[in-house]
């Protein structure tokens, strides 16, 4: 079941979640075994950042029903840091590489996309645009100018395929979405996570050492679905579908309602292997009634 | 530096329940893992049952949960547990024929003893890692064992040679901390190495005993984990060297490389 | 356990959430041993509108992973027939009655509040906003200035407390209770449910008769806490704080978080006495180290 | 006019669980519900099971389900399940010790036939509600029961009277549809009343027929429902008076009343 995303051929439409699969940490756990039956058939980075990142302080994890509340706070090295110490080592990948970038502002995104755009080893770019515009103060990801001029600037310094990972939290992606699109993004993926919280059940006091966090899992599945479907009638570009994705009837499901691939981001922290097993039943699944492209 | 780190097959996989027994306050759940590699003592699993955990048919658990193997030989796991919550409950019910879901082994072991005598000094469930170094080392490995109370501290019936035995109540051996055993273990062998693993408080009390004598430690600590394997940066630990993910820089932390062994949102 | 809502003694903090539980029929199925324990502390009928609504057609529920997703579409006898047909049975409530209203604009709405405020058994209006202005096309509870409009028509016509039902999937739930509390609101109550989708495993196409949906019940209850967190920080009136409340300890939380009411909608479905329930537990953990109101 | 309706005592409560045994292809659960009022042919109960149902624990199912009762007798309710999803599933692996939620009697049950003599059509799990109009009015109320083989058949046996079984793969009694048997009872009585429970195709081809011959006919339908007692509108069918709550003014409903028993999204 060969898949393509905008342009770059695939062997397959499975790929990961930003942020919720790091192939250098499960290489020093796995060793090459993981190489021979990699999960996903590209793979997304955790988002990076111009400067390097410590992240949230802990606790940064919070299981609710049916889903996942995390509160990391984008810890990474940099730029720098990624470029000299992490991209290296991702040249071992079986599979195209995406890398995922965020910025506090359109300039910085460009800087960002545009360095690591240049890099031979970096299939595609997805910008993160799930963060406040320092500039503005407005999430850039939910206001569709904002996110149209922070396009505008990566489009102007990178010739690879840019990827707009869309939040959801946002009155009407859809639009968003096709301001991307306008802007000149090549695909959007959504969805990254909830906004939500919980409190320590023992102080009363939020449970999270960021206070608030996002929610992913089979609980915001429902929610995802509708988003996809809504993108889809806006724009005619890629979609990466995303959001609780657990089986290949899951992945068949946001593929039939417009998405070309598929991510699988909580499922894999319960399997670190879910996006192979999620592949294999997708295509049983496709070989049967349902068509797995619209 | 050779690290405590022996790699896992990738991805999970089944293993037979063998037997899940009670011992004291705790629960013994044994299961064949046949193809699996032999851990090095302190790594763990993430466990979780194969029915009625998470996605398809279960809310909470949902995700797979920590657990370092307490005793493993010919292919046979064996994990010590105490129920405190729906995670730990669905393993404690298991009888043999259900099957368990494994990913592992997984992160950072102990590193065998550089000098003197090892001391292994446990609190509560900290006990089921420091069973296996044991296993290991021989019965030289001397065990300071906490526990709240005489049921659980049956736990210390696992280990070799002569167990110290401290709890809360004084209902079995000597009555208060871990720690009194161990200040005066060191008191009598200050060029013993210490490993160690419990709840935050009584860890934060050996690393300080041992910050200030000198003495080496070897810390298995933990905290909340949603992958296991690198994926989430959710598990992090302050360190002196900033944050590290205990899954993969971790468990077993170096003694010397905290400013503080209490992490917030660990323990229960 | 007393409390209040804008202003009305209260027996305690549970009300039921709109469109999830019917007096009427219940009576029917239950008889009078319901007003002998009646589950919750006010009651909230479902929303009307100006004219009768059949609703969409079925299928309109699907249960998804710790939630359901419903697509009911307001069927509802309109105001006329509210008035005429309901009121009259509505009397029999051994606690205060609030009427949820929805209306296609400004006008319509305050014909709505000022026909359904002008009777005397009627202890507040609960504006719906989650639906279409049919005049802008917009969203009316997803902008802050359109619902400010709505509300500022409303607060015209009546003089009971105006409560604005706030919609989640909106850019910034906050900026929109503001703005209902600066046109004159008396309360606001929140969530109502996350819009989402399913389809039939079978055929591929949507389940719902209705297409889309509301997604309610645990499963949005990390997002509720998160938005009641960011509406109480925006304002000073009383909020109702609602989304996937099944324990105590839940309705402890929306509490602590700011909330002065808390309210029960699925959980009712599942028992029909989890207000009661509720209550009870909520009486047991605030008698905890947890103070139920901040 | 007096309807078919038993209330409820407000609220769901618990019943032990009796007996759970497989009877064919179906499951045949017992519970007691001692304090519980007598239900009426056609009426329902929202069902859980205690443990993993929901909310606190499970995922799906989260919600209840509906059954009808297919007995009730001193303090005790009957039911019969087809393993169709995680409900029934869950529901029919109880084993007495084990307790159920209850919320009912629920809904409109059958009406006392008004003329002729009574024939129970059923398809499938739809036998459930006749067995117990059955028990009511006496063998003269003709069993019709049609099953998709043998195996399913079995639950014929329940019936009193000669009950007249049809099989899609003709593996016991008439090989063929309950309505060929139903078509040919009308023949010969056309003055009779007709109760029937069933998949919807069947029920319409009830309909039809009996709107044909001009028979009285009272259809117990299915439809999706999350609350079973008129609280979230989710369970409507559309009869020729526009959508009805099936939960309140259902489940059971004139075949006069409706244009088709083909309810979008029941049945499996
Ligand atoms: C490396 C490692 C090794 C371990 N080895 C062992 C071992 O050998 N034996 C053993 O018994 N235990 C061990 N543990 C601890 C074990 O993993 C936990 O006890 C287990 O995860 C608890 O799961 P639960 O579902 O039973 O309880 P949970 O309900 O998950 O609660 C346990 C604690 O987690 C927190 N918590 C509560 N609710 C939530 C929530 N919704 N989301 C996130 N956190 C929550 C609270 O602090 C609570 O006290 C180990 C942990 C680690 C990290
Ligand atoms: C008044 C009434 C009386 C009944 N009496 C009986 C009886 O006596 N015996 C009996 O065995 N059954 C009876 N039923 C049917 C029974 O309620 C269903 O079989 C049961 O609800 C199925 O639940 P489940 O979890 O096993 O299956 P589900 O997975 O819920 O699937 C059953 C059907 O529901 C639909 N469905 C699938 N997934 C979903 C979803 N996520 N959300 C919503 N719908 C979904 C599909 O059409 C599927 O085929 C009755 C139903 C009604 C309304
Ligand atoms: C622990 C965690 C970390 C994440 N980090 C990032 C990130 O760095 N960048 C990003 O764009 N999305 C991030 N996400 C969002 C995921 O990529 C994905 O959009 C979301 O989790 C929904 O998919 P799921 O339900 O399959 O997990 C993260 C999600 C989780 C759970
Ligand atoms: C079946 C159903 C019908 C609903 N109808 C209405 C409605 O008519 N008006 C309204 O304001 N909210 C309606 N709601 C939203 C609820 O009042 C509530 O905001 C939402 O369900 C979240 O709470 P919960 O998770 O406790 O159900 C409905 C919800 C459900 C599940
Ligand atoms: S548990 Fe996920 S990174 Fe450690
Ligand atoms: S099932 Fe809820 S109204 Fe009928």
């Amino acid at each position: 079941m060969s898949a393509s995303l905008c342009g770059i051929p695939l062997r397959g439409p499975i790929l990961n979640g930003s942020g919720t699969f790091d192939f250098i940490a499960a290489r020093r756990t796995y060793g090459d075994s993981l190489l021979a039956s990699f999960p996903f058939d590209a793979f997304v980075t955790k988002t990076i950042t111009l400067d390097p990142r410590q992240g949230n302080p802990p606790p940064r994890l919070w299981e609710t029903p049916a889903g996942l509340i995390n509160s990391i706070g984008l810890p990474n090295k940099g730029l720098e840091g990624f470029l000299a110490g992490d991209l290296p080592h991702l040249r071992d990948l079986p599979v195209p590489l995406v890398v995922s970038v965020m910025g506090y502002g359109p300039e910085e995104l460009a800087r960002l996309a545009g360095a690591v755009g240049a890099r031979d080893e970096v299939a595609a770019v997805e910008l993160n645009v799930s963060c406040p515009n320092v500039e503005s103060g407005l999430i850039m990801g939910s206001d569709p100018a904002e996110t149209a001029r922070a396009v505008e600037r990566v489009r102007a310094v990178t010739a690879k395929p840019v990827i707009v990972k869309l939040t959801p939290n946002a009155t009407d992606p859809g639009a968003v979405a096709a301001a991307a699109e306008s802007a000149g993004a090549d695909g959007v993926s959504l969805i990254n996570t909830l906004r939500g919280m919980a409190l320590d059940p023992r102080s009363g006091a939020p449970w999270l050492g960021g206070v608030t966090g996002g929610v992913s899992g089979p609980a915001v599945r429902a929610v995802a679905l509708e988003q996809v479907r809504a993108v889809a009638a806006r724009v005619s570009i890629d979609i990466v579908g995303m959001g609780g994705v657990a089986s290949g009837r899951d992945a068949a499901d946001f593929l039939s309602l417009g998405a070309s691939c598929v991510a699988v981001g909580t499922e894999s922290f319960r399997d670190p292997a879910a996006g192979l097993r999620i592949g294999r039943e997708l295509r049983t699944v496709s070989a049967g009634a349902l068509p797995a492209t619209p | 530096m050779s690290e405590a780190r022996t790699l896992a097959p990738f991805g999970r996989r089944l293993a037979d329940v063998t037997a899940c027994e009670e011992l004291g306050g705790y629960v013994l759940l044994t299961a064949r893992d046949r193809a699996g590699p032999v851990p090095r003592p302190g790594q763990f699993y993430m466990l979780a049952t194969e029915d009625r955990w998470g996605g398809g048919e279960a809310e909470r658990p949902y995700l797979p949960r920590a657990f370092s193997h307490a005793r493993a030989a010919d292919g046979t796991l064996t994990f010590l547990l105490e129920d405190v919550g729906p995670g730990t409950r669905r393993l404690s019910e298991l009888v043999p024929g259900f099957r368990l879901w494994l990913n592992g082994p997984l992160g950072r072991g102990f590193e065998p003893p550089a000098r003197g005598r090892p001391l292994l000094a446990g609190g509560g469930i900290g006990a089921a890692p420091l069973l296996c170094l044991q296993d290991e080392i021989g019965p030289e490995a001397q065990a300071l064992l906490g526990f709240r109370n005489a049921s659980f501290a049956v736990a210390a019936g696992l280990f070799a040679g002569e167990p110290l035995v401290a709890t809360d109540d004084g209902s079995a051996g000597h009555p208060g901390f871990v720690t009194d055993l161990l200040r005066e273990e060191l008191e009598r062998d200050p060029e013993a190495t210490v490993y160690a693993c419990g709840p935050p408080a009584m860890l934060e009390a050996v690393r300080a005993l041992c910050a200030e004598r000198g003495v080496p430690s070897q810390l298995a600590l933990e905290s909340g984990m949603a992958c296991g394997y690198g994926a989430c940066f959710g598990c992090v630990v302050p360190t002196r060297d900033g944050y590290v993910r205990l899954c993969v820089d971790g468990p077993v932390l170096a003694g010397d490389a905290l400013e503080s062994a209490l992490v917030p949102g660990a323990g229960h």
